[in-house]
Order: structure tokens, then sequence, then C-alpha cells
């Protein structure tokens, strides 16, 4: 494609973008309502090809697939690949009114399947190893039995912090006396976390933003 | 009391109008600042360094056009720095957009940088899978159900540089490059702490801080947002001065952050210097927040 | 960097295992049932020392109960204590349901921002417009998500009681399925079926910045009284967040993403702070079975405080000390934490 | 039967995969490993039911001359026509048996020119909403805030060459409290205390939530009864 009219399509579409910052405009209407629809089709094109081809239509009739799906030459059908196509042709009944309700099957397949996922799954990464990566010593001594105030300070604000962190999240007790100490300590905590999660953020976002008038500069520079 | 009021509530439109300034201005005048590895960097680089050449690295572009700016540069240094050190590569993604990102290098960087390297013997694509982080969990489970031939269709026994990976172990690292779900959080939970293959990579500023709490136990080492991938180019021009002419995304749009960053800082001063000087005079009318940042 | 000690633990202990060692294994489980039960219903500290002493019994213990099951070989022995864990903290929130449901009444702490939903839904009705209602971005097979659609029945049943109308656009066709199959309920039994309007609840497309694009779309053009982000959420948060905060609507977020926590935080009203996102469904509905499951949730967590302080103070007496049995005795404590 | 099958399927899926994750032995880890294989094809269907809703959508839009129709015939046009591209991968060198990327067909046109650059520009925004919504709320209302805004600001000052040149004086028994030093300690420690805790927190509430869903406690996604 030309390199010229790539450059104008990509600087008008930025600045159609970037105009919503002044204001809502047709310009800005035009380029969401593009985005939309394009986008929806994309990822339903990508997901098509690169999936549900060689994952299940090439599992389900390779002879069928034999031009599109490497390696589908002479291998006999899968049929256990039928169930998720029932379930992804009963999710598509939400189309149809009448029967709709069939659509509820696939969801409990998913619904389903993502608890009995995500229950172990969290379980071990998100509960066990933190807990046991915080059970830390709360003072570190050096080779030759020194303290080290600095690394033993830091050991102390981490297992303070997770605990009291923690104590805010307790639902089922009043937070007063003791408790409410220990969980107005929990939200400092947050609040720091929030705190540098955010500046850490702002990085982030402006390099995005580089990018972009990257892009733009390139633009220009093609003009002038 | 009326000059702090206009402060507060200032159009916004004009804080824009400072940033895009911000971002434009260093963009042209092009200032560098230099930069030095931190430990959870630097431990990445260690790693790739000890490697014996050929070994066999897992490279997931995780990630889409719309984070580019902030991880094409480590997948370029990172790209740069196996090639250099004769791994073989197996770029991946787990994000249906990944799928361009990964052409940029194989099209781009790599033919023109490193012309002796060959497709199918020193790098291949092994292309998009959906799935999210059950695709993790199926590729440690048994690899070729899931990854049976590369973006082009290759089967992967036609090609010298996969014919012997059967399972996913058969990786000696896994590098990600995240931007959110699925990602490093993901590869950690299915591939490292369930097949012991170890775990790094960049993510963006924004998941960097959520990927702190695995390292250095879980993740050998993370690149956080551009700061990180600063680093990783300032480690990789320092081993290797032959990359000091090649052009380091990183290093160079550090020049934006760190205006953009005094001049938001800035601006959270004098909107604080304004609050404090207009607050007696609302100290009677406004109600406080106990939450962080409740609008009055 | 020091290696802590937990990093030389082996997984899984050397055992001579019998049958009497297994049975005694169960009780060690049952007690602990019990414990966690002290744990957390007003105590003393009697009961509170007692609780902690049969949790330690239970770790010298149940080590026997997982060999058992690896003898066999149907255990996956990486796995042990996660199923170990994983049967005390099923127990402990399954007996809190089993107890709330026969009627014992359970006490839930404020959640700030719930208490002023129906607020937010009543100056939606006075201003005569609509309520927003963001999912996130997550699909149905993440479990916030599925926390964000009892969120959206309960919302949708107080919206039904006033005259307003709620918008919900969303990224997942499979969340559009749910979140109708959830609205039209909510209007049913709040007896307003003819209120609801399917297209309200529709998909946008799948590409996260186009969905941000048309929500950021939909604020400026319907600019909604209430704006509720509940779910996943990932970069967009600040992109409609602040979008909203520019109209002047009231803003509710919630999210168990933390990276986008400190975005809700600064730009909305109220934000529910991860697990308290998932704790809001059963604050809303009241219904007894669902507070007995955040009890039980209350219990995990003091499970993770004993055990934080019980490894941190073990850690520190063998730094200080090095004492071998000392070790030894910390990586019994440490084995149900690999 | 409209509501009772698919709680009995939600039960048996939950726990089937539940026992996988455990249990070495056939039938249960095979079962593990295909619910994943069948889960990503199911996922895949979604995408059509989307585009079908979608399409729906905004076609009742245009037949009841709704506000703003126009627009959605642009949403209309562009989704067909990015659709028959992609199905039929038109303008791909290798034709169908191409990967659906290749350079030179229209879909890679379509996603370099004109999902890459909107998608990276909606995204760009957030550089200016971050700005303004940190002068916005960035102030030190409460102690809270204050501690939040402390934060910030030494991260934000932290993560520059110019923290490090604005603390550079500082004698070297003090180097722990130059700014990038004390960022990355923020970052290091408290922020990862914080993190924890909510980890942990949210571990446990989806832990409760997927066991109350398992057991059809929660039914609400599943919508009204016979």
């Amino acid at each position: 494609m030309d390199v010229t009219l790539m450059l104008w399509i990509d600087a008008a579409l930025t600045l159609m973008i970037l105009s919503f910052l002044y204001r809502d405009n047709p310009f800005y209407k035009f380029a969401e309502h593009l985005f939309v629809g394009v986008s929806a089709a994309y990822l339903m094109a990508v997901g098509f090809w690169d999936h549900l081809v060689p994952n299940l239509l090439g599992k389900l009739f390779p002879s069928l697939m034999s031009g599109v799906v490497p390696g589908a030459v002479g291998r006999s059908p899968d049929y256990y690949y039928l169930i998720p196509a029932v379930f992804g042709l009963l999710l598509l009944t939400r189309l149809i009114d009448r029967w709709a309700w069939l659509s509820r099957w696939a969801l409990a397949f998913i619904v389903g399947g993502a608890a009995g996922f995500n229950l172990p799954r969290f379980l071990d990464s998100d509960f066990i190893i933190q807990v046991q990566s915080t059970m830390i010593p709360l003072v570190v001594l050096d080779a030759s039995g020194n303290l080290l105030w600095g690394a033993s300070f830091s050991h102390v604000v981490l297992v303070l912090g997770v605990i009291c962190g923690l104590v805010y999240f307790f639902f089922s007790v009043e937070h007063k006396g003791v408790l409410g100490h220990v969980s107005r300590a929990g939200i400092w905590v947050l609040m720091v976390t929030f705190g540098a999660a955010f500046g850490y953020t702002v990085m982030a976002r402006i390099s995005l933003l580089t990018g972009r008038m990257e892009a733009l500069g390139a633009w220009l520079g093609s003009i002038f | 009391m009326r000059i702090p009021d206009s402060i507060l509530h200032i159009d916004r439109r004009i804080i824009f109008l400072l940033i895009g300034a911000a971002v434009c201005i260093p963009l042209i005048l092009k200032p560098r600042f230099q930069d030095s590895p931190t430990p959870i960097v630097q431990s990445i680089f260690d790693t790739v360094e000890r490697l014996p050449p050929g070994s066999r690295v897992f490279l997931s572009f995780d990630y889409g056009p719309d984070t580019a700016p902030e991880l094409d540069p480590m997948a370029k240094a990172l790209v740069r720095h196996t090639m250099t050190r004769g791994h073989e590569v197996s770029f991946f993604t787990l994000f249906p957009e990944g799928v361009g990102q990964i052409k940029k290098i194989t099209d781009s960087l790599l033919p023109l940088e490193f012309p002796e390297k060959a497709y199918g013997r020193d790098f291949v694509n092994l292309g998009y899978k959906a799935g999210l982080g059950g695709a993790i969990n199926t590729m440690v489970v048994n690899f070729r159900t899931l990854v049976n031939a590369d973006a082009e269709g290759t089967p992967l026994d036609a090609l010298p540089i996969t014919a012997d990976v059967d399972e996913m172990v058969d990786y000696v690292i896994i590098l990600s490059l995240t931007a959110g779900d699925p990602g490093l959080k993901e590869w950690i939970q299915f591939a490292g702490d369930i097949a012991g293959i170890p775990v790094m990579g960049g993510g963006t500023a924004v998941v960097a801080p959520e990927l702190y709490p695995y390292y250095p136990q879980q993740l050998v080492g993370l690149m956080g947002g551009l700061k990180g991938a600063s680093e990783y180019e300032s480690a990789l021009v320092d081993r290797y001065p032959a990359f000091r002419n090649a052009p380091m995304d990183a290093t160079m749009r550090m020049g934006p952050q760190v205006v953009t960053h005094v001049l938001i800082v800035l601006l959270v001063l004098l909107g604080n210097l304004a609050y404090f000087l207009g607050r007696a005079d609302r100290a009677g009318r406004t109600g406080q927040g106990t939450q962080a940042g409740r609008r009055p | 960097m020091h290696l802590c000690p937990t990093t030389r633990i082996p997984r899984g202990l050397p055992q001579t295992i019998g049958l009497a060692r297994a049975v005694f294994a169960i009780a060690a489980i049952s007690t602990s049932a019990r414990a966690v039960i002290a744990l957390t219903a007003p105590s003393t500290w009697a009961r509170a020392v007692f609780a902690i002493a049969a949790l330690f019994t239970l770790l010298q213990v149940d080590p026997v109960l997982a060999q058992a099951g690896t003898e066999t070989g149907w255990i996956n022995t990486d796995r042990t204590q996660a199923l170990v864990l994983g049967i005390i903290l099923t127990g402990a929130i399954l007996l809190y349901v089993v107890l709330a449901s026969a009627g014992r009444p359970l006490f839930i702490r404020k959640i700030a921002g719930l208490e002023t939903v129906e607020e937010a839904v009543g100056r939606a009705t006075e201003m005569g417009k609509p309520i927003l209602y963001v999912p996130g971005l997550n699909d149905m097979d993440e479990v916030q998500t599925i926390a964000s659609m009892n969120l959206l029945g309960h919302l949708a049943t107080i919206i039904a009681g006033y005259d307003s109308r709620l918008h919900v656009p969303v990224r997942k066709s499979l969340v559009m399925s749910v979140a109708r199959e959830t609205v039209q309920q909510s209007y049913l039994s709040a007896g307003r079926p003819d209120a609801y309007q399917e297209d309200d609840i529709h998909y946008v497309s799948d590409a996260q910045f186009a969905y941000a694009a048309a929500v950021d779309g939909i604020i400026v053009r319907e600019k909604p009284a209430a704006c509720f982000y509940l779910g996943g959420f990932y970069a967009e948060s600040l992109i409609l967040a602040e979008t909203g905060n520019s109209i002047g609507a009231i803003q509710i977020a919630g999210t168990a993403r933390p990276p986008q926590l400190p975005f809700f935080v600064a730009a909305c009203d109220y934000t529910l702070i991860g697990e308290e996102l998932f704790a809001a469904s059963a604050y809303l509905s009241k219904e007894p079975r669902m507070l007995g499951s955040l009890k039980g949730q209350d219990a995990g967590k003091g499970i993770a405080i004993v055990f934080i302080l019980a490894g941190s103070a073990l850690a520190t007496l063998e730094t200080v000390t090095g004492s071998e049995s000392v070790r030894a005795f910390s990586e019994i404590v440490l084995w149900l934490f690999r | 039967m409209r509501r009772r099958i698919p709680l009995i399927i939600t039960f048996v899926i939950g726990l089937v995969l539940i026992t996988g994750y455990f249990v070495t032995r056939a039938p249960f880890n095979t079962l593990y490993e295909s619910f994943s294989d069948y889960f990503a094809i199911i996922t895949v269907f979604a995408f059509i039911l989307g585009g079908g809703s979608l399409l729906k959508i905004h076609l009742k839009r245009v037949s009841s001359r709704a506000t703003d129709w126009h627009y959605s015939v642009v949403t209309l046009v562009a989704f067909l026509v990015t659709l028959v591209i992609g199905l039929f991968k038109v303008g791909n060198p290798a034709g169908m048996g191409g990967e659906i990327l290749a350079a030179g067909s229209w879909l890679r046109f379509m996603f370099d020119g004109v999902y890459n650059p909107l998608s990276a520009t909606m995204f760009s925004l957030l550089a200016f909403f971050v700005a303004s919504a940190s002068y916005r709320a960035f102030r030190a209302r409460t102690k809270e805030a204050t501690i939040l805004l402390s934060a910030a600001l030494i991260i934000l000052l932290g993560r520059t060459p110019v923290g490090a040149w604005m603390t550079a004086w500082m004698p070297e028994s003090l180097a722990f409290l130059e700014l990038p030093n004390l960022a990355n300690w923020i970052m290091a420690w408290p922020n990862t205390a914080g993190q924890r805790a909510i980890m942990i927190g949210i571990a446990l509430g989806v832990i409760a939530t997927s066991l109350r869903i398992i057991l059809g406690i929660e039914r609400n996604y599943l919508g009204r009864g016979e």
C-alpha cells in the first residue's frame, strides 16, 4: 500500500480522535463508529482463521480442511470436538428470540468452567504463594551477624503492611478499637500503593502519546 | 480569594494543551538523558547473557499496537540481545493483535540488522493462539495439541528450530511482554509455577506494579514501562558498544517523559497551593471526604 | 538479596505412613474447622489460643493425609498443600453458609459507596437522565465479571422501582447475554417487566479502545446522571472515569484489577477496592447464605494473618538464634505454604 | 429444564475442573486439558454472537432513523467490508491457505492503516486524562489523600533523571533518601505490601464466589425461571 496514503489516513484518524479532547464532534463520531465496525469484524476474522479453523473445523473435518490446516491431511476426525461445537452453537441461539433460553446451557458451561478454573489457580498463586512470600524474618543480619537496619525495617514494613491491609478487608467485624486503628493503617498502606501505582503509570501514558506524536511528525515531515 | 478558585477550576483543555506541548517540544529538540539499569532489569540482562549460545528462548508478544510505544523498545532490545548471543527464539502471542507486532520484528528488524539469521533455524513465528490463560495451560500439559505448526502452517517437525520441541519445558526460559491479561501473570501461574520454567519479561508501567510481588521468587526480572526499556537499552549498549548507533527508541523517548513528569508535579503543587490559599474561604461550605480523591 | 528461609523447604516431608495416622489427620482437619470458627466468632483470647494450637496440630499431621493420596498415585504431589488449604478454606466458607442459612445472625460492616447507590439512582430519575453501567472488559470466564453481573441485578431491581433508563454497553457478547437475562429478571421481580428494554444492553466491539471510544461517546451524548464501572478494567478505566467526571456524573467504581484502582480512586466518587467488589453483592442482597460466605472469606484472611505472623516469628527466631531445631520446627509449620 | 440443566452443567464442569487440578489420573487430568481447549473454541463463537448483535442494533437504528443514524451506516459498512476481507482473505498473496495477516493482504491494511492508529490514539488520550485527573484529585484534603499524593510525587520524580539530579547533593550516608532510591523502595516494599493484601483479598473473593457459583447459590446469571 502506498506509504504516503497510509501516512495521511493515519494522521487523519489520529486527529479525529484527538479532537474529542476539545469536545464531541462529527469527526470523532465518524472515527468512533468506523473503529467499532472495523475492530469487531477484524477480531472476528482473526478468531475464525486462527482458532476456529485449525482447532475445531480442522479436528472435525480434517479432509475438508486439508488445504487450509497444516497436518490435517490423512487425519481422522476427532469427534470429541463435537462438544465445544454444540455448546458454541447453543450460544448462538441467543440471536433467535424463541430459542434464546438454550444459550443458558452454553453460559452455564462457561461460568462453571470459569469457577472451576479460577478457584484452584487463585488459591495457589494469589493466596498460598503470596502468604508464603510474606513469611520473612523481621530482622536481617549480614554474614558476620550484624543487624542490617535498613533491610530489617523494609521487612517489618512488608509484614505489617500486608497484615494491616488484610484487616481493612475484614467485613464481618466492626472496625473500631484496636481493629479500627489497624484497619486505618491498612488504608494508609493501600493509599501508598495507589499513589505509587498512579505515579508509575503516568510514564506509560506519556509514552503512548509520544508514539502518536511521532506518527504525526512523520506525516508533517512528508508534507514539508 | 478569587485567584485560587480560578486556578482550582481551571479548564481541563488548558491542561491538555500544556501536556501536548510538553510532549512535542522535547520530541523536536531531542534532549538525551543517560540511564543505568536497576537490579530488577539487570537480572533479565544477566540471564540472557549467561545462557549458553543456542539456548531455546520463548518470546511471547502479549500486546497489541496500542501499547506498542512502550513495549516495542523492549521487544527490539530483547531480540537484539538474544540474536547477538546466538539464542534460538520462538515468537508467540496470546493477543490476536500481537501477530502484527511479531511481524514488525520478523519483517523489518531481523532482515535489516541480522541478515545472517534464518527463519526456521534461528527464529520462528508460532503465531497467535486464543484461549487466554487456558492456552498456556494446554501448552504446558501438551504443547503439541495447541501448537503443531508455525504461523504460516509449516509443521513444527519440518523446521530445524522446533523439530525437537515436544513440550513447553524444552524452552529454557519464557519471556513475555505484557500489556494486560493474559501476560506475565498468567505465564507465572500456568507455566512458571507449574512447569518450573523461569519466567521474566517486561510490562507496561501500568501492569508492572502488580507484577512486583512475584519478584524475585516467581519472576526472574521485570522491565517496567519505558524507563525499564531504556535501562535495558543502556545495559545493552554498555556491553555491546556496536549498538551505540542503533536507534534506541526508549532512550530517545525519555525526553518527553522527563518534561511531562516535571510539568505534572508542578501542576499538582500549584493545585495544592491554590487549594490551601482558598481553603479558609471555603471551609464553611465543603464537606471532607474520607476517601482520597472524592470530589467535594 | 538475602534468601528467605522458606525457599529451602522441601515439597512434602518424608513420612512413615499408617492408617491410624491418616484417621488422625482427618480428625485434625475437623479440629481445624472448629478452630476457624473459634477464630472468627466474637471470641476470647483463650479460644484464639486454642484455635492456633489446633491449626499447628493439623499442620504437623496432615502431610500424612497427603501422603496417603500420593502413595496411590492419585494426587499431584506439588499441589497437596493447595488441596489441604483449599479444603480448609472452602470448608470454612461452607460452614458459615450453612450456619447463616440456619438463621445465625451475621454482621457486615458498611461499604462506602454502596450506601449511595440508591441516592444516585434517585438523582438520575429526578433529572430525567439515564444511568450508565459498564461491566468491565473481561468475559464471563472471569469471576469478577460474574460478581459484576450480580451487582447489575441488584442495581436493576432498584432502578426498576424508579423510572430511569439503564444503559449497559458491553465488550463481550457473552456478558451481553448474561446482562440481559439478569436485568430482565430484576425488572420482572420488581413488577416492571414492561420497563425492560433489550436494546439498552448491547454489544459494542471486542476491541478495548473501540469499546472505550464508543462508551465515551455514550457518556458525552447521553449525559448519564450516574455512572457505574464495576468489573475487570484495564487502561480505559481513566478514559471512562475522566469523561464521566467532565459531565458531572456521580461515579461509583469497583474492580479486582489492582492496577486500575488508583485511577478510579482519583476520578470517581466512590471505589470498591478489590475484595469489596465481591462482597458488594452480599452487602446489597443481605441474603444469609451470601453473608455467610463473606464471613468464610474473613476466616480465610484470619488464617492468612495467623500464618504470616507465625511464619515471620519463626523466621525471625531462626535468624536470631540460628538454631537447627527452630529451623526444623519452622519447616513443619511452613510446609502448608510450600 | 430451563434452569435446572444449566445448574447441573455448572456444577459438573466446575467440580471436574477443580478435581482435575489435583488429581493426576484419567479421566480427570485429560478432562482438565480438553476443557481448556473447548473453552477457547466456544469463545470464538462468542465473536459471531457479538457480530450478530452489532448488526441487529445498527440496522435497527438505521431503519428507525434514530438520532445519529448516519453514523450507524458507517459502522455497518466498516463491519461488513472488513468481515468480507477477513473471511475471504481478500488480496492475500497466498490465497485461502495463506496467513491471515500476510503482508499485502487487505486485512493487513485494515489493521495497519485503520485499526492501529485509532487504537493507539484512543489509548494516548490517557496522557491528557492522567494529567487532568492528577491535577484535580491530588489535593491534600485528608490524611489519606496526602499519603497518596506524596507517594505519587516521589515516584513521578524518582522515575526520571530529574529526581536523581535534585537529590544528588545528599551525603553518602543518606543515599537511601535520594529520590530514585526512595521511589524504588516504595515500589519494592510498601507497594508490594498493599498489592499483596489486595491480591490475597481478591483470591478469597474469587474462591468464595466460585464456590457459590458451583453450588448454585449464585445464579443470577441464568436469568428467570420457567
